[in-house]
C-alpha cells in the first residue's frame, strides 16, 4: 500500500504527507525555521502538518505518536533533546517512516539526513572572535542559554573550551537567562552592578543579546564592552549596523527549514541524500552585516 | 410512610450519582465530538496512543487529588519527576540493576514528598509556598545532578515500563489503572481515606476527633512524591534518557484534571474517579488537535476554550441539580 | 388592627423532601411571637423565606396586607425585615463595627468610609445589647460564642426594621444576658416592632411572648395567645405528648478519682485552676460570658499550652488532643460549626468519625458494622434525617448538635466534656439527651457539663464550679447550689479583691 | 480590674504590630545578610536597579492581592502581560502614538481581566480553572498576534515608562509605589476594599448582607488585568520590543509573594504592604545571588531554601504569638 502512495505522490507532491515536529515556536529562531519549511513545502506543494512540543521532549514524544497516526510518509524532527528524541526516531522506524532531523540531532535510530549548524562550532567562533577583539586579555561574561537544551550547552561548551586556552582573559560571571530577552535584560544588570570592569559579553542567542543591550546602554557602559550574540535575527543585524553590537554568528534558521524540505522531497523521490548536511555559521560583524542572508529574498 | 422513604431514598442517590458523572458525560460528549472530527481519532491504535500519553499526568494527577482533598497542594511534583527519573537513570548508568534502580527511585519520590509534608503540616507553612520552595529546590538539584546534561540509559530492560505491553494493552496504562483502582478503593474504605476527607473538610474538627493530621498529611504528600516518580519512570522510559526539564509545568496540568474532574480546590469534597476523566478530556483535546492538524498557533486557543466550555457545562449542570 | 406581616400555606421543599406542608403564620405590630417546634420542625426554614434566603414552592406572603415576593436578602432588608439567623453570618477577620454595618457603612464621600461615625453608632449598639468589653475595632475572631451572639442582636437591631427576627438567639446566652436580651425585646416591642422570637426555652416564651405558633415535622399544629396555656399545653403541642419530668434522679458518684486538675495555668486564659471528678460524678461548671470555660474545656482536652499545672486522668498525664482521647476524654465544643462537625461529610461519617480507630485496627472500614452503630445512634438520639448519608450541612441546628453529641457518646469515654450541649436542642430530645447522661454515669462515667442554662446545671449537676476571669471563683456541693450564690461567685465572688 | 484590662489591651496591640510586620523583620535580615555577602549590594545604584526589576513582579502582585484576597487566584496574569504588551507594540508599529496605544494597552489588560471576573462570577466556575483556560487562551493569542516574533518598538518616547526617571528616581519604581498607595488606601478605607476581605472571609455572609459579591469579583479581576497590562508596559518598554514569552510563570512569582506577605491563599486576611515586601524578599535574592556570580545549577536551591527559611521562621513568629 506504502508503495503505491508513493507513486502516485511522484507525479503531484500534494498526496505526500509530511510531519514536522517542532521543538517550539515561542523562540523567532525556531519559527524562522518553520516559515522555512511552510513556506518550502507550499510552493512544492508538500502536504506539511506541523506540532509544536512548547519545548517540553515528553511532549514531543507523543506529538510524534499523534503524527503517526496519520499515515505520514516522511517525519521532520526538530528534536527537543538528542538523547530523547532517538526514542521518536526508532518508533518512526518501526513504522517504516523515514526521519529527517534538523537543528539538533538525534542521538539514536537511523536518521536519513541531518541538517543543522553546528552548535559547538558556533561558541568557538565567539570565542574566537573575542578573544581577538580583545586582544587576548580582557574580562568576559557569559549569557547562558537555557542549560539542559543541547544548544544551551554546546554553544556554551565551544565558547568556553576554547577561552580556557587563552591566559589572559577571565571568564568573570556565568549566568544563564534561559534564552529570554526579559531575563537577561535582569541578569545583566544584576552583573553590571557587581562588576566594575567588563571587556566583552557573549550571549548564547540574539534574543538574550538584545536584552543585555538594553541593560548596558542604560548603563552608559557601551563603549567599554564589545557584545557578542548568536542567531543573526533581524534586530541583532540592525544592532550591528548602528554599531551598538560588535557581532553575532550567523545560523538562519530559514534555511534549515528550507533545506529540510529540499531533503525531504529528495528522500521521497528515492533519489539518495548526504547523511549530515551542515550549514554554514558564520561570524557576522560590521563588515559583512550587508552581505548576509538570513532568507529567502 | 416507609414507601415514600424509600422513594426517596433513591430520588437522592440519583442525584448523587448524576452530581458525581457529570464530567463524564462532558467526556463521552468530546469523545463523540472527535469521533466526528476525524476518522483517525477513534481507532483501538490512537485510543491506546492517547491513554498511553495521558498515564503520566494522570498517575501525577491522583495524587494531586489526594493533597488536594486535604485542602493542600503539591507543585513540586514535575521537579520530584525530574530529579527521581535522573537518579534512576544516574543509577542505572551507575551500573545497579534496574529493578533496583526503580526501587531507589521510589523511594525517593516518597522521600521527597514527605519533606513536602513534613513542612506543611510540622511548619505549618502553607503549602502552595513551601511546594513552590521545594519545586525550585528539586529543579536545581536536578541540574547539579545532571550538569544540565541528559542521562541516556543503556539498559534495554528498563524500555518496559514506558514502552512495553501486557496483553497488548501498554503498561503505562496498566499502571495507571491500578493506582486509580487502589486509590479509589483507600479513599472509600479505609480510614486513612475517611481522615483525608475530614481534614479537607474541617481540619479543627478532625484534630478534636483525634486524627492524627499531621501523620495523615505527611503520608498524602508522600503518596503524592511516590507517584510522581512512578510517572518519572514511565516518562524517563519512554524516552530511555532523564531530562533536566522533565516535568516542567505538569503540576497545572495536574491540578487542571483534578478540578475539571470535580474535586474541590478547598479540599474536603471529589475523588479519583473525576481526576482520571479529567486528565483523559485534556489528553484527548491533544490528540484530536493533532489529529486535526489544527496550526499550533491556534490550538492553545482551541484548548483553552474548550476546557472552559468543559467547566461552564459542569458548573451549570451542578447547579440544574438544584 | 391589619397584619404587619402575614404568611399563607407556605410550602417548601427541598429537591423532592417536603419540609414545609402549608403553613400559617402572622405578627402584628407590636406583637412578640414565639414559633415554637422540636428540631427540625420547620422553624428556621420558614424564616429563612421571610429573609430572602429561601423561595416558598408555594404560598403568599403579606405586608401590611399587601402581597409581596421576596427577592434576595437585599430586598427583605428593604422591606423592613431583619433576621438573626440561628448560624452565624459573621466574618471573622473582619472588625466587630464592620460586620454589623456590612453593606451598608456609614459614607462620607461615596464609597469612602468614615470610621468615626461607624465605631460611635457600634459602641451605642454593643451598649444597647448590654455587650461591654468589646471594642468596635476588635475582630470577630477574639470573640467567644456568647458575645458573636449578641453582636448578632446589634446588627440587627442596626436596620431599624419593622420586623425582628430572632432564630434561638438566646440558645447561647447566659440568664443575665437573656434576661437584658428579653427586656430589649419588650422595650422594641412597645416601640411598635413585630418580633418572631424562636426559642426552646419556655419559660423566656412565658416572660415575653405575647402568642405562640407550633409548628410540628413540617405542619401547621396551631396558634395559641400565651395568657391562654401552660408550659405543659406548649410541650403536648410540640412533642405531640406529654413530657412529665425533665431531669432524671442524680447518680450518686463512686469514691474513685477520675480526673485531677492541679494548679493549672494557660497564659492570658487560666489561673492556677484546681479540681477532682469523680467516677459517676456530674460536675457542672458555671460563669459568666468570657469568664473561661470554654477555654478550661479546651485546656483538659489538650488543646491549649498550659503554663504550669498538672491535669490527671486516671493516673495518666495529658497533654494533646490525641492523648486525651486516648486517656478516655471526649469533649463535645460549644462552636459545633467550626470545631463540631464535618459540614461536608455525610451524617454517617460525621458519627463515626472518633470512632474509625476503633473500628477498625486494619484500617480498611466494615460497612455492616459501621451500620448498626449508626442506626444506634440516629435512633437514640432521634437525629431527624431522611437518610443518613446527606450531607450535615442540610440538618437543622439542634440535629446537627445532637450529631457532635451522638459522636462522642458513642466512643465509651471515661470522661466525657460537655461545652453546652443542649445548645439549640428541644425539649423532647433534652430529656433523651438527660436520660443517657444518666445512664452514663450510672455506668461510672464521670461528666464535665459546661452550660449556660442554670436549671440544666441545677437539674442534673452533683456539684457546681463557678469561674469567674480564668479561675474557680468557688465551688458548691448541689444541696447548696441556689442560682444567687452561683451569681455572687460568678460575679468574683470573696477572689474578687485578689484578681483586680 | 481596668488596668489589668488596659495592659492586655497593650499587649495585644504590640502582637498585632508584630504580627503585621513579621515579613518586614524577615525582609530586614535578607537585607543586612546581602550586605555583608556583597559590597554591591548596598549600594544606591544597586538598590534603584532592584526595586526597578522588581517592579513589575510586585505591580502584578498587588493585583494578584486584590484577587486571592477574595479567596480567588489569577493564572492568567502573565499571558494578559504578554498580549497587552503585544498589542501596545503592534499599535505603535501601526503609527499610533504612545499615549493611546498606553491607554489601548491599559483598556485590554481591563477587558481580559474583567472576562476572568465573569467567568469566576458568573460562571461559577472554580478561579483556579477558569484563569488557566484564560491563560492558555491569551498566550495562543499572542502567539497568533506577534507570529512568535518578538515586535520592536521604535518611538523613543515610550522608552520613558521602563528606563525614565523623576527626580533619579526609575519611573516604574514610581508607578509601583504610586500603585501601592493607592490600593492600600482603597483596601483600608472605601466599602470596595473592605467588600474583598468579606467575600474572602464569608462569600455566604458577604452576599446575606446585600453585597453585589459578582461585582466586586469581576471588579477585582478587572484591576488584576489593569495591573498586568501595566507592568507589560514597564516590561515591553524596558526591552523596547514585546516578547512573546513576557510574563511566562510571573504568575506564580507573585502568588508567591503574595503568600510570603502574609495574605491567606483562602481570602480574607493580607494586605499589599505585606505582597510588596514580598516581592522585593525575591527581588533581592536573585540580585544577590548574581552579584555573587552562584552558578546557576545552585542558584535555584539557594533561592529555594531562603524562601523556605522565610516562611518557617515566619511561622514560627507567628506562633510566638499564641
Ligand atoms: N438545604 C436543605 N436541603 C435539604 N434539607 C434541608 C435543607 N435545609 C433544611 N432541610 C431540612 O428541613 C428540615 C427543617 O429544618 P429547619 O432548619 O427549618 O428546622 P428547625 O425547626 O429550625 O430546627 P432546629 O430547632 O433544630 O433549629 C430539617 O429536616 C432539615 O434537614
Ligand atoms: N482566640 C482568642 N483570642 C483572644 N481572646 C480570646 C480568644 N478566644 C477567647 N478569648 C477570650 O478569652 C476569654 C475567655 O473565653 P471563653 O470562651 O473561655 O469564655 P466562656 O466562659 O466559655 O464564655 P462564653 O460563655 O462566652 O463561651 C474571653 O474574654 C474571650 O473573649
Ligand atoms: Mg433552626
Ligand atoms: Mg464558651
Amino acid at each position: 500500500e506504502e508503495a503505491s502512495s508513493n507513486a502516485e505522490g511522484e507525479e503531484s507532491g500534494d498526496s505526500y504527507k509530511v510531519g514536522l515536529a517542532m521543538n517550539t515556536l515561542n523562540n523567532p529562531f525556531f519559527v524562522d525555521l518553520k516559515d522555512g519549511a511552510e513556506e518550502t513545502a507550499e510552493a512544492e506543494g508538500l502536504n506539511l502538518v506541523v506540532t509544536d512540543s512548547q519545548g517540553d521532549p515528553g511532549k514531543q514524544m507523543s506529538d510524534v505518536e499523534n503524527l503517526l497516526q496519520q499515515n505520514l510518509d516522511l517525519l521532520i524532527l526538530n528534536p527537543v533533546d538528542s538523547d530523547a528524541a532517538a526514542q521518536a526516531v526508532v518508533l518512526a522506524n518501526e513504522r517504516g517512516v523515514p526521519v529527517i532531523t534538523v537543528d539538533r540531532q538525534a542521538s539514536g535510530g537511523d536518521v536519513v539526513s541531518h541538517i543543522g549548524f553546528d552548535a559547538l562550532r558556533s561558541g568557538t567562533i565567539a570565542a574566537t572572535y573575542v578573544e581577538e577583539v580583545l586582544g587576548g586579555s580582557g574580562n568576559v561574561v557569559e549569557i547562558q542559554g537555557i542549560l539542559g537544551t543541547n544548544v544551551g550547552r554546546d554553544r556554551s561548551q565551544g565558547f568556553n573550551d576554547h577561552l580556557e586556552g587563552v591566559d589572559g582573559i577571565n571568564i568573570i560571571a556565568k549566568q544563564s537567562a534561559n534564552f529570554d530577552r526579559g531575563q537577561a535584560l535582569s541578569v545583566m544588570e544584576d552583573i553590571l552592578q557587581a562588576n566594575k570592569e567588563i571587556d566583552a559579553v557573549y550571549a548564547a542567542n540574539d534574543e538574550m543579546v538584545m536584552g543585555a543591550l538594553s541593560a548596558i546602554e542604560s548603563a552608559g557602559r557601551l563603549d567599554e564592552i564589545k557584545i557578542i550574540g548568536t542567531d543573526a535575527i533581524d534586530p541583532a543585524l540592525d544592532a550591528i549596523r548602528e554599531g551598538r553590537l560588535s557581532a553575532t554568528i550567523a545560523e538562519p534558521p530559514y534555511f534549515l527549514g528550507r533545506e529540510s524540505i529540499h531533503t525531504a522531497l529528495q528522500v521521497l523521490a528515492d533519489e539518495s541524500v548526504e547523511e549530515l548536511i551542515l550549514l554554514e555559521n558564520t561570524l557576522v560583524t560590521e563588515e559583512n552585516v550587508d552581505e548576509i542572508e538570513t532568507r529567502s529574498k | 410512610m416507609e414507601k415514600q422513604a424509600e422513594d426517596k431514598q433513591r430520588w437522592v442517590h440519583m442525584l448523587l450519582l448524576l452530581d458525581k458523572y457529570r464530567v463524564l458525560i462532558i467526556f463521552l460528549a468530546l469523545i463523540l465530538v472527535a469521533s466526528l472530527l476525524s476518522d483517525a481519532f477513534f481507532t483501538a491504535s490512537n485510543l491506546l496512543n492517547v491513554f498511553r500519553q495521558v498515564s503520566i499526568v494522570a498517575i501525577v494527577s491522583v495524587g494531586m487529588t489526594l493533597v488536594i482533598l486535604t485542602a493542600g497542594i503539591d507543585l513540586s511534583v514535575g521537579s520530584v519527576m525530574a530529579f527521581t527519573g535522573a537518579v534512576a537513570a544516574g543509577v542505572i548508568t551507575a551500573g545497579v540493576a534496574f529493578p533496583i534502580a526503580i526501587l531507589i527511585c521510589m523511594a525517593i519520590g516518597v522521600l521527597m514528598g514527605a519533606v513536602n509534608g513534613l513542612i506543611v503540616a510540622k511548619g505549618a507553612v502553607p503549602a502552595f509556598i513551601a511546594t513552590l520552595a521545594v519545586m525550585v529546590i528539586a529543579r536545581g538539584m536536578t541540574l547539579v545532578y545532571t550538569q544540565g546534561n541528559p542521562i541516556v540509559i543503556s539498559d534495554p530492560g528498563f524500555r518496559f515500563i514506558g514502552g512495553g505491553s501486557v496483553f497488548g494493552i501498554p503498561f503505562p496504562i496498566i499502571l495507571m489503572l491500578l493506582i486509580f483502582i487502589i486509590m479509589y478503593w483507600v479513599l472509600k474504605h479505609t480510614t486513612f481515606g475517611r481522615y483525608i476527607y475530614a481534614i479537607g473538610g474541617n481540619e479543627e474538627a478532625a484534630r478534636l476527633a483525634g486524627i492524627s493530621v499531621n501523620k495523615v498529611k505527611v503520608a498524602v504528600y508522600a503518596l503524592a512524591g511516590l507517584f510522581a516518580s512512578i510517572s518519572a519512570l514511565i516518562y524517563t522510559s519512554r524516552l530511555m534518557s532523564a531530562q533536566p526539564n522533565a516535568g516542567m509545568g505538569i503540576e497545572l496540568d495536574a491540578i487542571a484534571a483534578v478540578i475539571i474532574g470535580g474535586t474541590r480546590l478547598t479540599g474536603g469534597k471529589g475523588g479519583v474517579t473525576g481526576t482520571i476523566i479529567g486528565a483523559l478530556i485534556m489528553g484527548v483535546l491533544d490528540n484530536i488537535l493533532n489529529l486535526m492538524n489544527v496550526s499550533p498557533f491556534y490550538q492553545d486557543i482551541a484548548k483553552g476554550i474548550v476546557i472552559l466550555v468543559a467547566v461552564l457545562v459542569d458548573s451549570k449542570l451542578a447547579k440544574l441539580k438544584k | 388592627m391589619g397584619h404587619l406581616l402575614e404568611m399563607r400555606d407556605i410550602k417548601k421543599s427541598f429537591s423532592s423532601i417536603k419540609v414545609l406542608k402549608g403553613i400559617n403564620f402572622s405578627v402584628k405590630a407590636g406583637e412578640i411571637v414565639a414559633l415554637l417546634g422540636e428540631n427540625g420542625a420547620g422553624k428556621s426554614t420558614l424564616m429563612k423565606i421571610l429573609a430572602g434566603v429561601h423561595e416558598p414552592t408555594d404560598g403568599k406572603i403579606f405586608l401590611n396586607d399587601k402581597e409581596v415576593s421576596i427577592d434576595g436578602p437585599k430586598h427583605s432588608q428593604e422591606l423592613g425585615i431583619s433576621i438573626i439567623h440561628q448560624e452565624f453570618n459573621l466574618i471573622p477577620d473582619l472588625t466587630v463595627a464592620e460586620n454589623i454595618f456590612l453593606g451598608r457603612e456609614q459614607q462620607g464621600v461615596r464609597g469612602i468610609i468614615s470610621w468615626k461615625a461607624m465605631h460611635t453608632e457600634t459602641n451605642e449598639l454593643l451598649k444597647k445589647v448590654g455587650l461591654k468589653n468589646v471594642s468596635p475595632t476588635q475582630l470577630i475572631a477574639d470573640c467567644s460564642v456568647a458575645q458573636r451572639q449578641l453582636i448578632e442582636i446589634a446588627k440587627a437591631l442596626s436596620f431599624e426594621s419593622d420586623v425582628l427576627i430572632m432564630d434561638e438567639p438566646t440558645a447561647t446566652l447566659n440568664n443575665e444576658d437573656t434576661q437584658t436580651l428579653l427586656n430589649l425585646m419588650k422595650a422594641l416591642s412597645d416601640e411598635g416592632l413585630g418580633i418572631i422570637f424562636i426559642t426552646h426555652r419556655l419559660e423566656e416564651v412565658v416572660k415575653v411572648a405575647d402568642r405562640i405558633v407550633v409548628l410540628r415535622d413540617g405542619e401547621y399544629i396551631g396558634s395559641e395567645l400565651v395568657a391562654n396555656v401552660t408550659k405543659d399545653d406548649m410541650v403536648t403541642m410540640m412533642v405531640g405528648r406529654d413530657i412529665t419530668d425533665l431531669f432524671p434522679e442524680r447518680t450518686t458518684p463512686q469514691e474513685e478519682v477520675v480526673l485531677e486538675v492541679a494548679d493549672l495555668s494557660v497564659r492570658n486564659r487560666l489561673y492556677d485552676v484546681s479540681f477532682k471528678v469523680k467516677k459517676g460524678e456530674i460536675l457542672g461548671v458555671a460563669g459568666l460570658l468570657g469568664s473561661g470555660k470554654t477555654d478550661l474545656s479546651k485546656a483538659l482536652f489538650g488543646l491549649h499550652k498550659r503554663q504550669s499545672g498538672s491535669i490527671s486522668m486516671l493516673g495518666q498525664d495529658v497533654e494533646t488532643p490525641k492523648e486525651a482521647i486516648d486517656a478516655g476524654i471526649a469533649l463535645v465544643t460549644d462552636d459545633r460549626k467550626s470545631e463540631g462537625v464535618i459540614l461536608d461529610l455525610s451524617v454517617y461519617e460525621n458519627l463515626l468519625m472518633p470512632f474509625y480507630r476503633r473500628i477498625s485496627k486494619t484500617g480498611i472500614l466494615n460497612k455492616t458494622k459501621m451500620d448498626q452503630i449508626v442506626d444506634k445512634w440516629i435512633n437514640d438520639l432521634k437525629i431527624k434525617v431522611h437518610e443518613p448519608h446527606v450531607e450535615v450541612r442540610t440538618l437543622s441546628g439542634g440535629n446537627q448538635q445532637k450529631v457532635v453529641l451522638g459522636k462522642w457518646l458513642q466512643m465509651n469515654p471515661k470522661l466525657l466534656i460537655l461545652n453546652e450541649p443542649t445548645r439549640g436542642i428541644d425539649i423532647g430530645a433534652k430529656t433523651e439527651i438527660y436520660k443517657i447522661m444518666k445512664d452514663l454515669t450510672n455506668e461510672g462515667i464521670a461528666i464535665i457539663l459546661i452550660s449556660s442554662e442554670m436549671p440544666e446545671l441545677l437539674g442534673m449537676a452533683n456539684r457546681i464550679a463557678v469561674m469567674h476571669e480564668g479561675r474557680i471563683s468557688g465551688e458548691l456541693p448541689i444541696e447548696e447550689a441556689t442560682q444567687e450564690k452561683i451569681f455572687y461567685y460568678a460575679t468574683g465572688g470573696d477572689t474578687h479583691g485578689k484578681t483586680s
